[in-house]
C-alpha cells in the first residue's frame, strides 16, 4: 500500500475556508492532499493540473464555490467548463480520469470537504501511483 | 527542478506552536531544524519554532531577524491566513519587508487539527512549508491601492437593530439610507406587547427610537422599499433601490387614516399581525408606525381587482390617493453597507405532530405575542380561536423547530425566555394552568435566571421532556375536548399525557427566507442555516469577508434585543471609523497583460466575469483596468500564450509552491523505501 | 404497459389472499404488469432482524440480488405489504450508506453465487406506484361504479411513510396519499388523525395487552369520532392485526365494534366494476357485507355526517402548509 | 476534377476585377503547389491555378492582411480552410469586411484522403463543386474501443517517434500565437527526447486546440512521423459539442464555450457533481 | 482490590470497561446509528406507542447505555416491547436510527442469554426456523407452535382457537407447512456465510 501524493487546488473564498472549517469542527482526514490556495477555481488552468501530474501526483483536486456562489460571480463557471474536458482528455490518452477531481465546497461545509478528502484519497490509494502507470 | 532559474532569497521560517495546537501534534522543533537544514539550498537561512508567533514577542522576533539577518522573505506556518495573515504582513512591512512578500502556510486548521498521526501530521507540515519556501522566492512586491470612503451609509431593515445603526452613524453626522421592505420600521419588536426579563412595554421604549429615525435630518428613511442591485466595493458602492409604488402622493398625505376607515376590503395580516387578525386594503400595519404613510395593497384591493370601488380616494381630504403611481428606481453612493434583515418565525406547519394549522388551539409564540398586545387583534385578551373562550390550562413548548435536526440543528437563544415571560403572561391575564414544556432551560442573560426562578414561584408547572406529539384524539373520557400533550417526563422517566385547553408553541428563529439571494447580492456569504457569516465569531463579529459589509442582529444568528442593539451600535462603529480613515487600502493582487506577447485573441475579455478587460483597438492588445479588476484571475486560466498574469499569483509562485509539495513527499517516499 | 419487479411477500399467499387476488385484478385493470421474482424468499419481517443482524440483511439482500438479476429494463420493485417494502428500502439504503456493511452483505451473497449493487434497484410500495406513475386520473378514468356514500377510513400504518428513506411521501406523521386515493374512486374520506398509528406489530403474538390498546385506539376512533363505515389497510400485518385480532379486543376490553378491514386494493377493485368474490370479499373476519351494501345499491346512504362546521367569527387560521415534494414528482427510478 | 477546376477559375475570373487580389493555390515552377495571391495585373496566371494537394491559405491570408489591412481579397477555401477562417477572425487576427470567401467544395476523393467530417463550405456566398457527406475518421472509434491500458500504450508508441520538430505547431493555422506555452519549460519537458510518458506536449497542445481545432489535419499531414494527433482533438471537439453544443468555425459569432458562463441545462452534460 | 470493585459497585458505579457499551451498540447496528448523540429530551419515549408497557422509555436506555448498565438494558423489555412504528426514529431531533438500535439491543440480548421474559424471542426464532428451512414463512403454523411453547399466552388468550380456525376456514389457508423455495441450499449458505461474518 502506498500513500498517494495529492494536490488540492482550492478557492480562496470558498473551499479553503471549508478546509479551515473541518479544522475548526477537528473532523479527521487523512494527510495525503496538500492545499494550494488560488483566489479562485477559475484561476486553474488545464497547463497547471498536467504540470502536477508531471511531477509525479497521483491524483489532482480542483475545489470551488458551489456554482452561483462564487466570490468572484461566475469564475467557477470557467473551472465548470475547462475541467470536464481535461477529464476527458485525460481518458483519451489512457490516463485514469478519475485522477482529476473537481467538486464545491462552500466555506460552510467542513463535513463536506473532510468527506470528499476521505473519499478521494482512499479512490486514488486504489489505483497504482501515476509513475508506475507511466513507465 | 525550479520553474526557472531560482531567485536568490534570504527566507526566514517560523513555525508556531499554538500552544499545544500545533505542538501537541505536529514535532515542531523537529520540523523548523529540518527546514532549516534541508530548504537550506532553497534559501533558508534561519528556522524558528515559538509559542505563540501571532504575540506581539512572535511578531518582534521576525522583525529582528529581518534586520540582523537580512531577510528579504518571511514564511510563517501557523493557522489560517484567513485569521493572521494580515498581521504577519504588517509586522514585516514594519521591519522594512514588503507585505507581498510574506508567505503564509495552514498547519493548525488544514494539519493539527485534522490529522490523528503526529508522525503524519509532521510530514505534512515539512511538505507545505516547503510549498511555502518554494513560492515565496517568486513572489513580487505590490504596492497597495487606495480608495477614498464615500461617507454615506446604506442602513438595509428597519427593526430595532437597523434603526439604532442609523441613529448611532446620523447623530454623528453622516447620511444614512435606511431601507425597509414593509411600509413600516419597526420589525419585529414592533409586534409584542411586553420584553423579558423586565416585562417593560415593547412599543414604549421603541416608538420613539422609530420617530427620531424618521425625522433625523442625516436619515433618508425608503420604507416599502428593496435593494435590487450592489455594485462596487468599499468606499464606493453604487446601489440600485426599488421604491414600490404606495399608491400614495406622500407630500399631500397627512396620515389622517380616513382611507383605511373607509376602506371595504378586510384582508388576514400575515407580516404584522401573524395571520391572526385582520388590516384593510389600504393600511398602516400599525398605528405608530413610521412613515405615517399609507400603502394600498394592490393584490387585494378591489379597485384593482374589479375596476371599481375607490373609497379612499374618495374620501381622502388632501387628494393624496394615485392610483396610477410607479415604482420609483433610485439609486445611491454609500461608502458602507451595514446588513439588519431579521429573521423569520420558524413555519410550525413543518412539524406534524405539533398540529399547527390543523388544531384550532395550537398558537405560535408571534400568534401569542399579538394575542397579548393591548393593539392586538384580540385586545390584549389570551382566548382560544373562537375568539372569546378563556383557556383554563395552557401548554408552552419550548424548542419548536429548533435542536432539532430534522428542521433547524442550532438553539435559537430566546425562546426559553420568551416562553417564561408567555407563562408570566397566561398566569397573569387568565390566572389558568401554565404548563412549560423544555429539554433544557437556558437563561444566561443578565438577571434571566431570576426570571426564570420567579415564574417558578408564580406556579408554572415545570416538565422536561421534549413534546412528542398534540392531539385531539382521547383516550381517556377526562381528555376528551382537550388538546392532550404527549410527553415523556424525563425526571421521572415515564410517559405523560397533559389535556390543556391552549397549546403555544415558541417556535424558533430562522435566516429570512431569502438570506441566499440578498447575501449574494451583498457578495457575502452565509451558513449552512443560511444565517450571514461573520468575519470571525469572536473578534470580529458584525464585520464580513468582503469589506465594507457589515451584518448586525439577528440576521447573523439567533438574537434578543439587547444583543441585536448593542450589535446595530457596534456596527455603526466600525463604519464610523472606516470613515473617520477618509481612505482605505484594496487588494494589490489584479491582472496584467504583458503587451510584448500578448497576440489580442480576446479571449480574455470574454471570460472576465467583471468586464475589467479592455481590447485597445490601435495596438490590438488587451488591457487590464486596475480598478475594476477583483483579482479572481479567471483571465489567466484561460489565455493560451501566458500573456496575462495575475499578481501575487503567478504561474510561477503556484508551480513552486506545487513542486515545493511535491519534492517533500517524494522525498519522505524514498527514505521509507531505503 | 408498465412493468415491475414484484416481490409478493408470504402473506400473500396465505393470510392475505384476498390482497393478492384483489392487487393482480387491479394491476390487470391498469396495465401493470408485475413480474414476480423467481423463486423470492420471505424477507425475515422484524424477526430475523431482532435475533442476528448481519443474516437478517444478507435474506432480505438475496431478493435484492435476485430481482437485480432478472430485471429486465425494469429497476423497480414492488412490494404490497409494507413490512416487506421497508426491509427491502432498509437493506438497500444501509448497503448504500454503510460501505462496509454492504460488502459484508455481499460477502455472504456471494456465498450463494449472488450479488446486490446497493442503490441499483428502487424498491417501492405499490400504493406509490398506483399514484405516482399510473396517477389518479388514469385511476378516476377506470371507475365505473363509484364508491359514493361509503365513509372510509384511510389507515396507511407505520412502515410506508416512515423512515422513508426515499422521500416519497409527503409527510411522515400526515401523508394525504391515500386519502387522495380513496378520494379519486368516489369515496367519502374521513381526515383520521390515526392514519399512521401503529396497528400493533407482532405485538399480537408476544404482548396481546400491549397491541390490544393500540387496536382499539384505532378501531374506536374510527368508529366512534369519525363514524367509518369502514377502515382501509396497505399492508396484510395491518390488515391481520385490526381484522383478526378485533374481535379479541372487544373480548378484552368488553367492547363491541365491528370495523370491517379491507385492502385499498379491494376497493378500487369494487370502483373499477370487479366481481367482489374475485376480489376476496368475505375472507375478512370482520364482515364487510353490510358496509358494502350500502354502496351495492345505487342509493348512498345518508351519511351520519358530523354536523356541518359553522364557522363562528373567531380567529383565523393558518393556512395549510404546501410541501415542497408536492410540487415535485414522487416518482424516482433507481439510480439518479 | 477537371470540371471543378475550370468552373473555379471562371468564378476567380468574373470576381478578379473588383478585387485587389485573389488567394488560390498555383502550381510554381517545379511542379510545386502553393497558395498564391492571383491578380487582374497578371490574368495569364489563372492558367497555373491548382486544386491539391490542399495547403494552408488562413494563413496567407493573415499574412496579406496584417501587411495591407485595407486590401480586398477574396480566398479560395475548402470546408475546414473556410472554418479556420472564422475561427481566426473570431480571435480578432484580421477583419473579413474586406474578404471574400469562395467555397471549394471537396470531392469523394479528397474527402477520403483526409478522413474529413464536414468537407464543404457554410458562409462562402460564391461556391463551386458540388458538397458531398463527411466521414468520421475510423481511427476515433478505434480509440475509443480501447481499454485505458490499450490506450496509454497506444499513445505511448506513437508519441514515442516525436522528434519535437513543432512542425504540427507551426502548419495549425489556429496556433498564432507571439510566444507559445509549448516552449516554456514550466508547461513542456523541453529538450527532452524521446517524450516522457505522459506527453505534456501533446497534452498541452491537446488542450489548447479544444474548441478551435477545425479538423483540416494540417499537422497530420506534415507530421514527419505519422502521428494520428488529430483524433485527440476530433474526440475532444465531440465531448465539447456534446456538452456546450459548440463546433468551431460553424457560427461567425459564437464565443469559445470556455470563456463564457453557464448556460441553462449545461452544467447537467458536464457531469460534474451536484 | 476486589475490595475495592465491590465499593465502587456500592457506589453505583459500573466497571470502567462497559464505558465501551454505547459504543459496541453503535457498532452493532447497520448504518450510521448516531446513538452517542441522544440529548436525552425524551422525543422517543413520548412517541411510543407502548411506551407505557416498558420498564424504561428508550431515551431512559441511552442514558444506560451511556452509564454502561450492560446488564439492566440487556435484561430490560424495552426493546422486545418495540412495536417498529419508527416515530421516534422520525422524531428524533438528533436523528438517532432507535428503531435499529432496538434490535441491535434485542441481538446482544438474545446472544448473551440475558433476556429475562422469552416469549417474544421465541417468537421470533420459531419464525425464522421455518424461514431458515423453508425459506418462507408460516402464519398459522406459527402461532401454533408459539403457543405450544408458551402455554401461558394460550390461557391469556381463550379465543386464539376460534382465530386459529377462522384463519383456515375463512381465509382457506393451509396447515402444512409452506413450500420450500428452490434456492434452500443457496439460501442456507449465504445465512452460514452472513452468520459467521457477524460472529467476526
Amino acid at each position: 500500500m502506498y500513500e498517494p501524493k495529492i494536490i488540492g487546488f482550492l478557492c480562496n473564498w470558498c473551499s479553503y475556508r471549508g478546509a479551515d472549517t473541518a479544522g475548526m469542527a477537528r473532523m479527521k482526514y487523512p494527510p495525503n492532499v496538500k492545499i494550494i490556495r488560488v483566489p479562485c477555481s477559475g484561476r486553474i488552468s488545464p497547463e497547471l493540473v498536467l504540470r502536477t501530474f508531471r511531477e509525479g501526483a497521483d491524483g489532482v483536486m480542483v475545489l470551488g464555490c458551489h456554482i452561483g456562489d462564487c466570490h468572484y460571480s461566475t469564475g467557477n463557471h470557467r473551472t465548470a467548463k475547462r475541467m470536464p474536458v481535461l477529464k476527458k482528455l485525460l481518458e483519451y490518452s489512457g490516463i485514469e480520469s478519475e485522477r482529476l477531481y473537481i467538486n464545491w465546497v462552500s466555506a460552510a461545509e467542513g463535513e463536506k470537504f473532510a468527506t470528499v478528502i476521505k473519499d478521494f484519497t482512499e479512490q486514488i490509494s486504489a489505483l497504482p501511483p501515476f509513475v508506475e502507470t507511466m513507465k | 527542478m525550479s520553474p526557472t532559474k531560482r531567485p536568490k532569497e534570504r527566507i526566514g521560517v517560523y513555525v508556531c506552536h499554538c500552544g499545544s495546537n500545533i505542538a501537541g501534534v505536529v514535532d515542531v522543533a523537529e520540523v523548523s531544524a529540518w527546514a532549516g537544514k534541508e530548504l537550506e539550498q532553497d534559501g533558508v537561512v534561519v528556522a524558528r519554532d515559538y509559542k505563540f508567533m501571532c504575540s506581539s514577542l512572535g511578531q518582534e522576533l521576525i522583525e529582528r531577524d529581518i534586520k540582523e539577518k537580512g531577510l528579504t522573505r518571511v514564511v510563517v506556518a501557523a493557522c489560517s491566513p484567513h485569521l493572521h495573515e494580515p498581521t504577519f504582513r504588517a509586522a514585516c512591512a514594519r521591519a522594512g519587508v514588503n507585505p507581498y512578500l510574506f508567505e503564509m502556510t495552514n498547519i493548525r486548521e488544514q494539519d493539527s487539527w485534522v490529522t490523528t498521526d503526529k508522525i503524519e501530521a509532521t510530514k505534512k507540515a515539512k511538505a507545505l512549508i516547503a510549498a511555502a519556501v518554494g513560492r515565496v522566492a517568486y513572489q513580487k512586491p505590490l504596492e497597495s491601492l487606495y480608495v477614498p470612503i464615500d461617507p454615506n451609509v446604506l442602513v438595509v431593515g428597519g427593526g430595532v437593530t437597523g434603526i439604532q445603526a442609523a441613529l448611532e452613524i446620523a447623530n454623528s453626522g453622516q447620511h444614512v439610507y435606511l431601507v425597509e421592505r414593509e411600509p413600516s420600521i419597526g420589525g419585529h419588536m414592533a409586534q409584542f406587547d411586553k420584553t423579558f426579563p423586565t416585562l417593560d412595554c415593547s412599543a414604549c421604549i421603541l416608538t420613539p427610537k422609530m420617530f427620531d429615525a424618521g425625522n433625523h435630518k442625516n436619515i433618508t428613511l425608503l420604507t416599502w422599499s428593496e435593494v435590487e442591485k450592489v455594485e462596487g466595493y468599499i468606499g464606493n458602492f453604487t446601489v440600485t433601490i426599488r421604491k414600490r409604488a404606495r399608491y400614495i402622493d406622500e407630500s399631500l398625505c397627512t396620515g389622517c387614516g380616513v382611507c383605511w376607515e373607509k376602506c371595504p376590503k378586510k384582508v388576514v395580516d400575515p407580516v404584522f399581525e401573524a395571520g391572526l387578525g385582520y388590516r384593510k386594503a389600504v393600511y398602516v400595519p400599525f398605528p405608530q408606525a413610521v412613515p405615517k404613510y399609507p400603502v394600498i395593497d394592490r393584490e387585494n384591493c378591489t379597485y384593482y381587482l374589479k375596476g371599481t370601488c375607490k373609497a379612499c380616494e374618495k374620501f381622502c381630504p388632501t387628494g393624496a390617493i394615485k392610483f396610477d403611481q410607479q415604482d420609483e428606481i433610485l439609486t445611491v453612493k454609500v461608502g458602507n453597507i451595514i446588513l439588519a434583515t431579521g429573521y423569520d418565525l420558524f413555519d410550525a406547519r413543518k412539524i406534524p405532530n405539533y398540529g399547527y394549522g390543523r388544531l384550532p388551539n395550537v398558537f405560535t409564540s408571534l400568534e401569542f405575542e399579538r394575542m397579548t398586545n393591548a393593539a392586538g387583534p384580540t385586545l390584549g385578551k389570551v382566548v382560544l380561536r373562537d375568539g372569546v373562550t378563556q383557556p383554563k390550562s395552557v401548554a408552552i413548548i419550548h424548542c419548536v423547530g429548533s435542536r432539532d435536526k430534522n428542521y433547524n440543528n442550532y438553539c435559537s437563544g430566546i425562546c426559553c425566555m420568551q416562553s417564561l415571560k408567555f407563562a408570566h403572561l397566561v398566569k397573569e391575564k387568565t390566572g389558568g394552568e401554565v404548563y412549560q414544556f423544555y429539554i433544557d432551560m437556558r437563561t444566561p442573560g443578565k438577571t434571566y435566571d431570576e426570571f426564570y426562578q420567579r415564574i417558578i414561584q408564580e406556579g408554572a408547572n415545570m416538565i422536561r421532556g421534549k413534546v412528542a406529539e398534540i392531539t385531539d384524539t382521547a383516550r381517556h373520557p377526562s381528555e376528551e375536548g382537550k388538546l392532550i400533550v404527549q410527553v415523556e417526563d424525563t425526571l421521572v422517566g415515564k410517559q405523560r399525557r397533559i389535556p390543556v385547553d391552549m397549546v403555544v408553541l415558541s417556535a424558533g428563529l430562522e435566516a429570512r427566507a431569502d438570506a441566499k439571494e440578498v447575501a449574494q447580492k451583498f457578495g457575502i456569504s452565509c451558513s449552512a442555516d443560511d444565517w450571514f457569516i461573520e468575519r470571525h465569531p469572536k473578534l470580529d463579529p458584525v464585520a464580513t469577508m468582503t469589506d465594507g459589509v457589515f451584518v448586525a442582529g439577528a440576521c447573523q444568528g439567533p438574537k434578543d434585543i439587547p444583543a441585536s442593539v448593542a450589535q446595530g451600535a457596534a456596527a455603526a462603529a466600525r463604519v464610523l471609523s472606516i470613515i473617520g480613515q477618509g481612505e482605505i487600502e484594496i487588494e494589490a493582487a489584479t491582472a496584467i497583460v504583458d503587451e510584448a506577447t500578448c497576440v489580442g485573441c480576446k479571449e480574455c475579455i470574454a471570460s472576465c466575469p467583471y468586464q475589467a478587460i479592455q481590447y485597445l483597438e490601435d495596438k490590438g492588445k488587451a488591457y487590464v483596468q486596475e480598478a475594476l479588476c477583483k483579482g479572481c484571475g479567471t483571465c489567466v486560466g484561460t489565455c493560451l500564450p501566458k500573456s496575462i498574469s495575475l499578481k501575487h499569483f503567478t504561474d510561477e509562485q503556484i508551480v513552486a509552491e506545487m513542486i515545493g509539495a511535491m519534492q517533500t513527499m517524494k522525498s519522505f517516499e524514498t527514505v521509507e523505501a531505503a | 404497459m408498465s412493468d415491475y419487479i414484484f416481490y409478493p411477500g408470504c402473506s400473500m399467499e396465505s393470510s392475505a389472499k384476498a390482497y393478492y387476488d384483489s392487487v393482480m385484478s387491479v394491476c390487470q385493470a391498469l396495465d401493470i404488469q408485475l413480474n414476480e421474482i423467481d423463486d423470492w424468499n420471505c424477507c425475515g419481517a422484524t424477526e430475523y432482524l431482532s435475533l442476528e443482524r448481519m443474516p437478517a440483511y444478507a435474506l432480505i439482500a438475496r431478493n435484492l440480488a435476485l430481482a437485480e438479476k432478472q430485471s429486465n429494463g425494469s429497476k423497480t420493485v414492488v412490494a404490497p405489504c409494507s413490512a416487506c417494502y421497508l426491509n427491502l428500502a432498509k437493506a438497500d439504503h444501509y448497503m448504500h450508506e454503510d460501505k462496509a456493511f454492504g460488502k459484508n452483505i455481499n460477502e455472504a451473497l456471494a456465498a450463494g453465487g449472488l450479488h446486490y449493487t446497493p442503490g441499483k434497484l428502487a424498491v417501492r410500495h405499490l400504493l406509490d406506484v398506483v399514484l405516482n406513475d399510473i396517477g389518479l386520473e388514469a385511476v378516476k378514468a377506470k371507475v365505473v361504479k363509484p364508491l359514493t356514500g361509503l365513509r372510509v377510513a384511510p389507515y396507511i400504518g407505520c412502515m410506508l411513510p416512515r423512515p422513508d428513506y426515499g422521500n416519497r411521501y409527503s409527510d411522515t406523521e400526515n401523508p394525504t396519499e391515500l386519502d387522495d386515493l380513496l378520494r379519486a374512486l368516489g369515496a367519502d374520506v374521513i381526515d383520521f388523525p390515526l392514519r399512521t398509528a401503529c396497528c400493533g406489530g407482532h405485538m399480537t403474538q408476544i404482548g396481546p395487552g400491549t397491541a390490544f390498546e393500540l387496536i382499539r385506539r384505532l378501531v374506536s376512533t374510527a368508529a366512534d369520532q369519525y363514524k367509518a363505515d369502514v377502515m382501509v389497510a396497505v399492508c396484510p400485518m395491518c390488515q391481520m392485526n385490526l381484522d383478526a385480532f378485533q374481535g379479541q379486543m372487544n373480548g378484552y376490553f368488553k367492547t363491541d365494534y365491528h370495523m370491517p378491514i379491507l385492502f385499498f386494493t379491494q376497493l378500487m377493485g369494487i370502483a373499477f366494476g370487479a366481481d367482489a368474490k374475485e376480489l376476496g370479499f368475505g375472507s375478512e373476519f370482520v364482515s364487510a357485507r353490510e358496509a358494502m351494501s350500502r354502496i351495492g345499491v345505487q342509493t348512498p346512504e345518508p351519511a351520519a355526517d358530523a354536523p356541518a362546521k359553522k364557522k363562528p367569527a373567531g380567529l383565523p387560521m393558518p393556512p395549510p402548509l404546501v410541501h415542497a415534494s408536492q410540487t415535485t414528482t414522487h416518482s424516482k427510478e433507481a439510480g439518479q | 476534377m477537371s470540371d471543378r477546376l475550370s468552373s473555379l477559375r471562371e468564378t476567380i475570373e468574373k470576381i478578379l476585377p473588383d478585387v485587389d487580389g485573389v488567394i488560390a493555390l498555383r502550381t510554381g515552377p517545379g511542379g510545386i503547389v502553393a497558395p498564391y495571391l492571383f491578380s487582374k495585373e497578371h490574368p495569364g496566371e489563372l492558367a497555373e491555378l491548382a486544386l491539391w494537394p490542399k495547403e494552408p491559405v488562413p494563413d496567407t491570408l493573415k499574412i496579406i492582411l496584417r501587411a495591407h489591412p485595407d486590401a480586398k481579397l477574396a480566398i479560395v477555401c475548402r470546408g475546414c480552410e473556410e472554418r479556420g477562417i472564422v475561427e481566426m477572425f473570431k480571435h480578432a487576427q484580421f477583419s473579413l469586411e474586406n474578404v471574400t470567401l469562395i467555397g471549394l467544395q471537396c470531392d469523394q476523393q479528397e474527402v477520403e484522403s483526409c478522413q474529413c467530417f464536414k468537407p464543404f463550405t457554410v458562409h462562402a456566398k460564391l461556391t463551386v463543386g458540388q458538397p458531398v457527406e463527411g466521414v468520421r475518421d475510423p481511427l476515433m472509434a478505434k480509440v475509443m474501443a480501447m481499454s485505458q491500458p490499450e490506450k496509454l500504450a497506444f499513445w505511448k508508441e506513437e508519441f514515442s517517434h516525436c522528434i519535437k520538430c513543432y512542425g504540427c505547431r507551426n502548419i495549425c493555422p489556429q496556433c498564432f500565437c507571439n510566444i507559445c506555452a509549448l516552449e516554456d519549460e514550466k508547461w513542456v519537458e523541453t529538450g527532452r527526447l524521446p517524450m516522457p510518458n505522459p506527453s505534456m506536449y501533446h497534452m498541452v497542445r491537446a488542450m489548447h486546440m479544444t474548441a478551435k481545432c477545425v479538423g483540416c489535419h494540417e499537422c497530420e499531414e506534415t507530421c514527419p512521423a505519422d502521428i494520428p494527433m488529430a483524433v485527440q482533438f476530433r474526440l475532444i471537439a465531440r465531448d465539447v459539442k456534446e456538452m456546450f453544443n459548440y463546433e468551431p468555425g460553424a457560427v461567425m459569432d459564437q464565443k469559445p464555450p470556455q470563456l463564457l458562463v453557464l448556460e441553462e441545462g449545461e452544467y447537467e452534460n458536464t457531469g460534474l457533481p451536484h | 482490590m476486589p475490595q475495592m470493585i465491590d465499593e465502587r459497585a456500592k457506589a453505583g458505579l459500573t466497571p470502567e470497561e462497559d464505558l465501551s457499551l454505547l459504543h459496541e451498540v453503535s457498532m452493532k447496528t447497520a448504518g450510521d446509528s448516531h446513538v452517542e448523540m441522544c440529548i436525552q429530551c425524551g422525543t422517543c419515549g413520548g412517541s411510543c406507542p407502548a411506551g407505557m408497557d416498558m420498564d424504561h422509555t428508550p431515551r431512559a436506555i441511552f442514558a444506560m447505555l451511556r452509564a454502561g448498565m450492560r446488564e439492566a438494558v440487556l435484561k430490560s423489555n424495552t426493546p422486545w416491547m418495540c412495536v417498529s412504528c419508527y416515530y421516534c426514529t422520525v422524531r428524533c431531533p438528533q436523528e438517532i436510527h432507535i428503531t435499529d438500535v432496538m434490535y441491535t439491543l434485542k441481538n446482544m440480548a438474545v446472544q448473551s442469554g440475558m433476556v429475562q421474559d422469552s416469549t417474544a424471542s421465541d417468537f421470533s426464532r420459531t419464525f425464522i426456523n421455518f424461514v431458515e428451512n423453508y425459506g418462507r414463512s408460516f402464519e398459522i403454523g406459527l402461532a401454533g407452535l408459539h403457543n405450544l411453547i408458551h402455554p401461558r399466552l394460550a390461557l391469556r388468550l381463550p379465543n386464539m382457537a376460534p382465530m386459529a380456525i377462522g384463519m383456515l376456514t375463512k381465509k382457506g389457508m393451509s396447515p402444512l407447512p409452506p413450500k420450500r423455495i428452490k434456492g434452500m441450499k443457496g439460501l442456507k449458505k449465504i445465512l452460514k456465510r452472513a452468520k459467521e461474518l457477524e460472529a467476526a
